[in-house]
């Protein structure tokens, strides 16, 4: 096996909106799966909210990266949603009423009976963003749940990503290639380096919430953020073009 | 990486299923020294060894053996020849397809054996098997070659246009290589049939072969020859296989199912 | 098909030999044909004989039609099945008959069985190895002299499996050809009850050799020539039996010791024509071929000249 | 509006069998081979022999022995598939001993199995299941051991249970290849079927049609391989009914696929 | 049919760099098919420097956005850039130089005997523009071309893009999902509306060249473009959440 994270250490707090930016094939998603449970380390811990994680717990969901293949082409857009809420046991009246809600909430409250591959790409991207809206998680892990979805749509996304943070409290762990999206949206961005991976820096985000697409990213403070980590990343690179 | 990770699964996978089989041999082997399964009518699989192992030191099993191969490969061959040039008319016009569809769906699931009587009338000898074999060949490689062809990824074939290549290095580096895994695995359904229904006339018609030297065992009563043909049968019919996955192997290296291949 | 030229291309000065094309049956009613291809009587007679075995008679009708074979050694029922439904083909020697003291086919119950005579199996299940032929008319034959012909049920079960078949309780009784009638004898689980063949007469036709009339008509020397040499060993069969005996395992499956005990037929060249007319008779009472053929159609040169 | 289209449509496929089929009926109207009569006296002995006198003595035996013997095959191959698809150990094991069973064609071991069985309908159902078992087992296996990682990942981030795991997805995502296998195994039952039949039978279409050539009544011998063609067409249809109905998904998805990343 | 594109008429010069932006749906590859010649358009037509395009023209190279499919997986990635010059009638070293350039361009240097599927997908992409290079076309058409590559790569090829540009004169038509891109590329960007599509605003872009990552968008010349085109697309939309 090969080392993909080597001295990556950080914490994150409950209900803090950290992003994690950084080279492709860096270990992000992998440091997701480790995160999720799904991995395990092979040295070291992954600890939520002070206890070990070796199996997936209860209280966390994730938007993986290959959306397309994370959603089940058998079932509908619906039973999708349906699927990970069998266990909590709520009657059929409660169930719809909450896929409902999510599916209306990314804009596809009409697709409820969509197969996902009926679905445009970015349309996918939101159903799994739904399921994992609708699984009601407090820690929601996701990895570039935005990469395919159209300029307009991606920044409703992020708006209404940012009111479930604001209302529910869930602490978010979100990974991007978009530098303005980390700056945006987080309160923290980490920035990975190339492999031997590590932690290259972490930037603070002292932007005032609520932020706004437009304003928010008219600010001086802004557009400084933004240079200092695309800097910061065209520094770090010796070898320009090796990437992976 | 890869390279180097598949030599040992390889090898423990080889390790596992040797010890596999014959644990199953020896259940077997248990099972009729207990009298569970009766021994007069079925042979021991240590008795099926003896049998085989008789059989592999008589020159008239080599000849059964290569008589079967003979008939099987003319079959698949003729098949071959037929059925993927006419496969390829066919699934490159609509008109074509749309035209045979009823037709293929009539004429593909009439059992190829149910045509022995007829072709019992018609033909004799090689000839008779290595035409049944070709006819019972010929559908699955013709269907497989069909949708090999309507398959073709039309971003693929809007590259070729996109960068003009012109019709006949479209199909030679387009259509035909996206096609070819299609036929392969027409193939190999093919050479599957192919060498059942061979059998099956060998047997019922009794031109030599593997199918008749069964079946004179059964009428000689020699039960542990029988099994050891049929074992032998089951012998012919991995070594052909893997004949034709062989050249799947070496033609489609490119392809994703191959690429999982030592897993 | 060798027929075509076979005789007349070779203009070679040499003493030439004739090539001739037959399948039969693998059993013990062609015998004497394996007799005289084994003992180079056949060379001797300026024959090259070639003999192939094959499936059914019907297949060997159908090659004899498509000139891949110049004669055929079938069985009689299958040869009037074949002539009345318009197969181009006639009845040119004769080889084995079934006779009261040469019984080769006998019927098989199971031990326990309390049936012991044809009569009795009315309304019974009986196996024979193909529907239609002579021991199933013969069957019928025995059954419609008491009553009803049709109030049996006949299947078809292959000889090596019908012992088997009777003791399993599967079928009431088993029409039980040689080699498999010898091994039944020393089964101690069945036991052997009338034959139906008895039925039908003393002396019952059974192995015939048939050829086309375009053959016949084109290649009339080599046909005498050749049905004349085969009649010779047809009647040295029946003089010495071992001669047959030793060749059988040759040809057959069957292994020597049990072709030195098994029942053989009556071997003869004779056309017996008074069996052949009975059987068609009686096979198209029984609405086995919709017409009776004549016996000039049946047997080559029975027609006046 | 749509019924000029659909009439087109349905000209366009049903053309060239009625052009072979009046072909077929002119060609041999004076015909005076006795082994290919005229199209007229065969469907003549159609009418006579399976409207409907046939279809219960002859066909229904068949088509029973057959659904039986397929859904013996289902079951097991299945379920064992499932099994050994999901215990890796286990499949490697046993993997050997299954491709060798799986190469012995089918009609071979029918000699075997009337030493054991006997001649009668058991004996058929079990060579019907034997022969149609090894594609439904291959391709479940290879089905659920295809499934998608990411998916059973998304499972136990999701805290799915067992049983939702099973019949939600490992099922449904290997229900494609379930199907594949099981289009094979059908044209290898048929075969089966017949071949049973036509050695060692009482009853059934290809005991019907050996007797008949046996009998040398030629033209319900050909009655019944249209009879066969028939029944093919029918359980062919049957088949993609229910295939279309239950991949419904999957033709969809695989439609739409804007192709990840392969491999 | 339905009708993809309806009232989108506008001309690209010769030697411009001309950027398409658009929600998801809208018809952007549609309209590249169209241009290309891979599609005719029902009504209306396409124009290359004065004729009209019925069949691909020999000038013209295109970079599918399902690259994974655009590129063979029979050939090696040499062979993949080999087949499109076969027409030219070049020698041996000559073509395998041209080979050569246009990898080391992209950064795939060492890779050239590899399959497609032996890369990841950002490689692939990379391996798709590639071909269109050493195709050295007069006309460059790209759809999405660096939507799997990572900010850094990413940054890279734009770069590279914008050199090729400058120094053989080549005209380009970009689709991209990303504002900043477009923004920080083109001569102009044609914003695309929903459906029925027509041409919802031209913004020309009068940003000095040569460009650069980190000073041109800096600029407060480039925030208020960027701010701009992104005010439009939000207004432009009267239903949020609807896109296709
Ligand atoms: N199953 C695997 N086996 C071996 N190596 C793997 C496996 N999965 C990932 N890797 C390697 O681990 C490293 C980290 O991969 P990871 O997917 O975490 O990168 P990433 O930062 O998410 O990249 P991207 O931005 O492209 O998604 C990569 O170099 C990759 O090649
Ligand atoms: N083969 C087709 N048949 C029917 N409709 C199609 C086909 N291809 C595309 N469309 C439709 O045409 C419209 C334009 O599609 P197009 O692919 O051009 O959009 P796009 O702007 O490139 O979108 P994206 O940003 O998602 O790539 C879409 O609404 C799509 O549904
Ligand atoms: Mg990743
Ligand atoms: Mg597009």
């Amino acid at each position: 096996m090969t080392r993909a994270l080597d001295g990556v250490s950080f914490a994150v707090e409950t209900g803090e909106f950290l992003c994690v930016v950084g080279p492709s094939g860096c270990g992000k998603t992998t440091l997701l799966k480790c995160l999720s449970g799904l991995m395990s380390p092979t040295s070291g811990e992954a600890l939520l909210e002070g206890t070990r994680i070796s199996e997936p717990p209860e209280a966390m969901a994730l938007v993986f990266q290959e959306y397309t293949r994370s959603l089940l082409p058998w079932l509908t857009v619906r039973g999708n949603l349906k699927l990970v809420l069998r266990r909590r046991g709520l009657g059929r009246d409660e169930i719809d009423r909450l896929i409902d809600n999510a599916l209306a909430s990314v804009g596809l409250g009409d697709f409820a009976k969509h197969h996902p591959w009926q679905l445009s790409g970015g349309m996918q991207q939101r159903v799994a963003i739904a399921r994992a809206l609708v699984y009601q998680p407090r820690v929601l892990l996701m990895d570039e749940p935005f990469a395919s979805v159209d300029a307009q749509t991606r920044s409703d996304l992020e708006d209404l990503l940012l009111r479930v943070h604001a209302e529910y409290g869930v602490t978010v762990v979100f990974v991007t290639h978009d530098i303005d999206e980390a700056v945006y949206l987080g309160d923290r961005v980490i920035v990975l380096s190339h492999r031997p991976t590590h932690v290259d820096e972490v930037v603070p985000v002292d932007l005032p919430r609520p932020r706004d697409q437009v304003r928010t990213k008219e600010m001086s403070e802004f557009t400084h953020l933004r240079a200092h980590v695309l800097r910061h990343i065209r520094n770090d690179s010796s070898t320009p073009m090796e990437v992976q | 990486m890869r390279k180097l990770g598949t030599r040992k699964p390889q090898i423990a996978a080889a390790v596992t299923g040797a010890a596999g089989t014959l644990v199953i041999l020896a259940i077997l082997q248990l099972l009729c020294a207990t009298g569970v399964i009766p021994q007069d009518q079925v042979a021991s699989p240590t008795d099926t060894f003896r049998a085989l192992a008789d059989l592999v030191s008589q020159g008239s099993f080599w000849s059964d053996t290569w008589k079967t191969v003979q008939a099987w490969a003319l079959g698949l061959g003729i098949a071959a020849l037929a059925a993927i040039p006419a496969g390829f008319l066919i699934g490159s016009s609509e008109r074509a397809f749309r035209s045979t569809r009823v037709l293929v769906d009539f004429l593909r699931p009439i059992p190829t054996v149910a045509l022995l009587p007829l072709f019992i009338l018609l033909f004799s000898g090689l000839r008779l098997n290595a035409y049944m074999a070709a006819l019972a060949a010929f559908w699955p490689l013709l269907i497989q070659a069909i949708y090999g062809v309507r398959d073709v990824d039309p971003v693929a074939r809007d590259t070729g246009r996109a960068y003009r290549l012109g019709r006949l290095k479209l199909i030679m580096f387009i259509v035909v290589p996206s096609a070819l895994p299609y036929v392969a695995t027409g193939l190999r359904i093919a050479g599957t049939v192919a060498l059942a229904v061979v059998v099956a006339a060998e047997m019922v018609v009794g031109t030599p072969g593997l199918g008749k030297a069964i079946v004179d065992a059964q009428q000689g009563i020699r039960v542990d020859e029988m099994y050891g043909l049929i074992a032998a049968a089951g012998l012919l019919g991995l070594g052909l296989t893997a004949l034709l996955v062989g050249v799947e192997r070496r033609v489609l290296a490119w392809h994703p199912s191959q690429r999982e291949g030592g897993s | 098909g060798s027929s075509g030229g076979s005789s007349t291309s070779g203009s070679e000065a040499e003493s030439a030999t004739e090539k001739i094309d037959i399948g039969t049956f693998a059993g013990a009613d062609f015998a004497p044909l394996w007799m005289g291809i084994e003992s180079g009587a056949f060379e001797e007679a300026g024959l090259e004989v070639n003999a192939t075995a094959a499936p059914s008679g019907a297949a060997m009708a159908a090659q004899l039609t498509a000139g891949q074979l110049d004669f055929a050694g079938i069985n009689l029922d299958t040869a009037i099945q074949a002539i009345s439904k318009g197969v181009p083909m006639e009845i040119v020697a004769s080889v084995s008959y079934l006779t009261p003291s040469n019984p080769s086919l006998g019927t098989v119950v199971d031990k326990s069985s309390d049936i012991k005579e044809i009569s009795q199996l009315a309304g019974k299940t009986v196996a024979t190895a193909v529907l239609q032929t002579t021991p199933d008319l013969g069957l019928r034959k025995a059954l419609g002299e008491s009553g009803d012909p049709e109030d049996v049920t006949v299947i078809s079960v292959p000889p090596p499996e019908q012992v088997a078949a009777v003791e399993a309780g599967r079928v009431d009784a088993a029409m039980v050809p040689e080699p498999f009638l010898t091994l039944a004898r020393q089964d101690p689980k069945v036991r052997l009850m009338e034959s139906p063949i008895p039925s039908l007469g003393d002396h019952v036709l059974s192995g015939v050799v048939v050829s086309r009339p375009d053959y016949l008509s084109d290649h009339e020397e080599e046909a005498v020539k050749f049905l004349e040499a085969f009649g010779k060993q047809i009647a040295l069969a029946q003089k010495n039996q071992e001669l047959a005996r030793k060749a059988i395992p040759a040809f057959t499956e069957v292994e020597p010791a049990l072709a030195a005990e098994m029942t053989l037929p009556e071997y003869s060249p004779a056309i017996d024509t008074a069996t052949i007319e009975e059987q068609a008779q009686l096979m198209s009472e029984l609405g086995w071929i919709s017409k009776t053929p004549s016996t000039e159609e049946l047997v080559w040169g029975s027609a006046p000249e | 509006m749509n019924a000029f289209k659909r009439l087109r449509n349905f000209a366009m496929e049903i053309w060239l069998p009625l052009v072979l089929f009046a072909a077929w009926w002119v060609l041999s109207a004076d015909s005076q081979s006795v082994y290919f009569p005229p199209l007229e006296q065969i469907l003549t002995a159609f009418r006579e022999a399976w409207l409907f006198a046939g279809v219960g003595s002859e066909l229904v035996p068949s088509l029973t022995r057959f659904v039986a013997g397929l859904a013996i095959a289902i079951v097991v191959g299945v379920s064992l598939g499932v099994a050994l698809g999901s215990a890796p150990p286990l499949r490697r094991a046993t993997m050997p001993m299954i491709e060798f069973m799986r190469a012995i064609p089918a009609p071979a071991v029918l000699p075997a199995m009337i030493a054991v069985l006997g001649f009668g309908n058991s004996m058929k159902i079990v060579l019907i299941a034997f022969g149609c078992v090894w594609p439904i087992l291959l391709n479940t296996i290879d089905g659920v051991r295809s499934v998608d990682p990411l998916q059973l990942d998304f499972a136990r981030v999701y805290r799915l249970s067992r049983r939702d795991r099973m019949l939600s997805l490992v099922i449904p995502a290997a229900s494609p290849r379930i199907f594949a296998g099981l289009r094979i195994a059908l044209a290898l039952g048929l075969i089966v079927m017949v071949i049973s039949e036509i050695l060692g039978s009482s009853n059934g279409l290809g005991f019907v049609i050996i007797q008949a050539q046996q009998t040398f009544a030629i033209p319900q011998m050909w009655a019944g391989i249209l009879v066969l063609g028939i029944v093919g067409f029918t359980v062919n249809s049957a088949f993609l009914i229910v295939e279309r109905r239950a991949l419904r998904w999957y033709h969809g998805w695989r439609g739409s696929q804007v192709a990840d990343a392969p491999g």
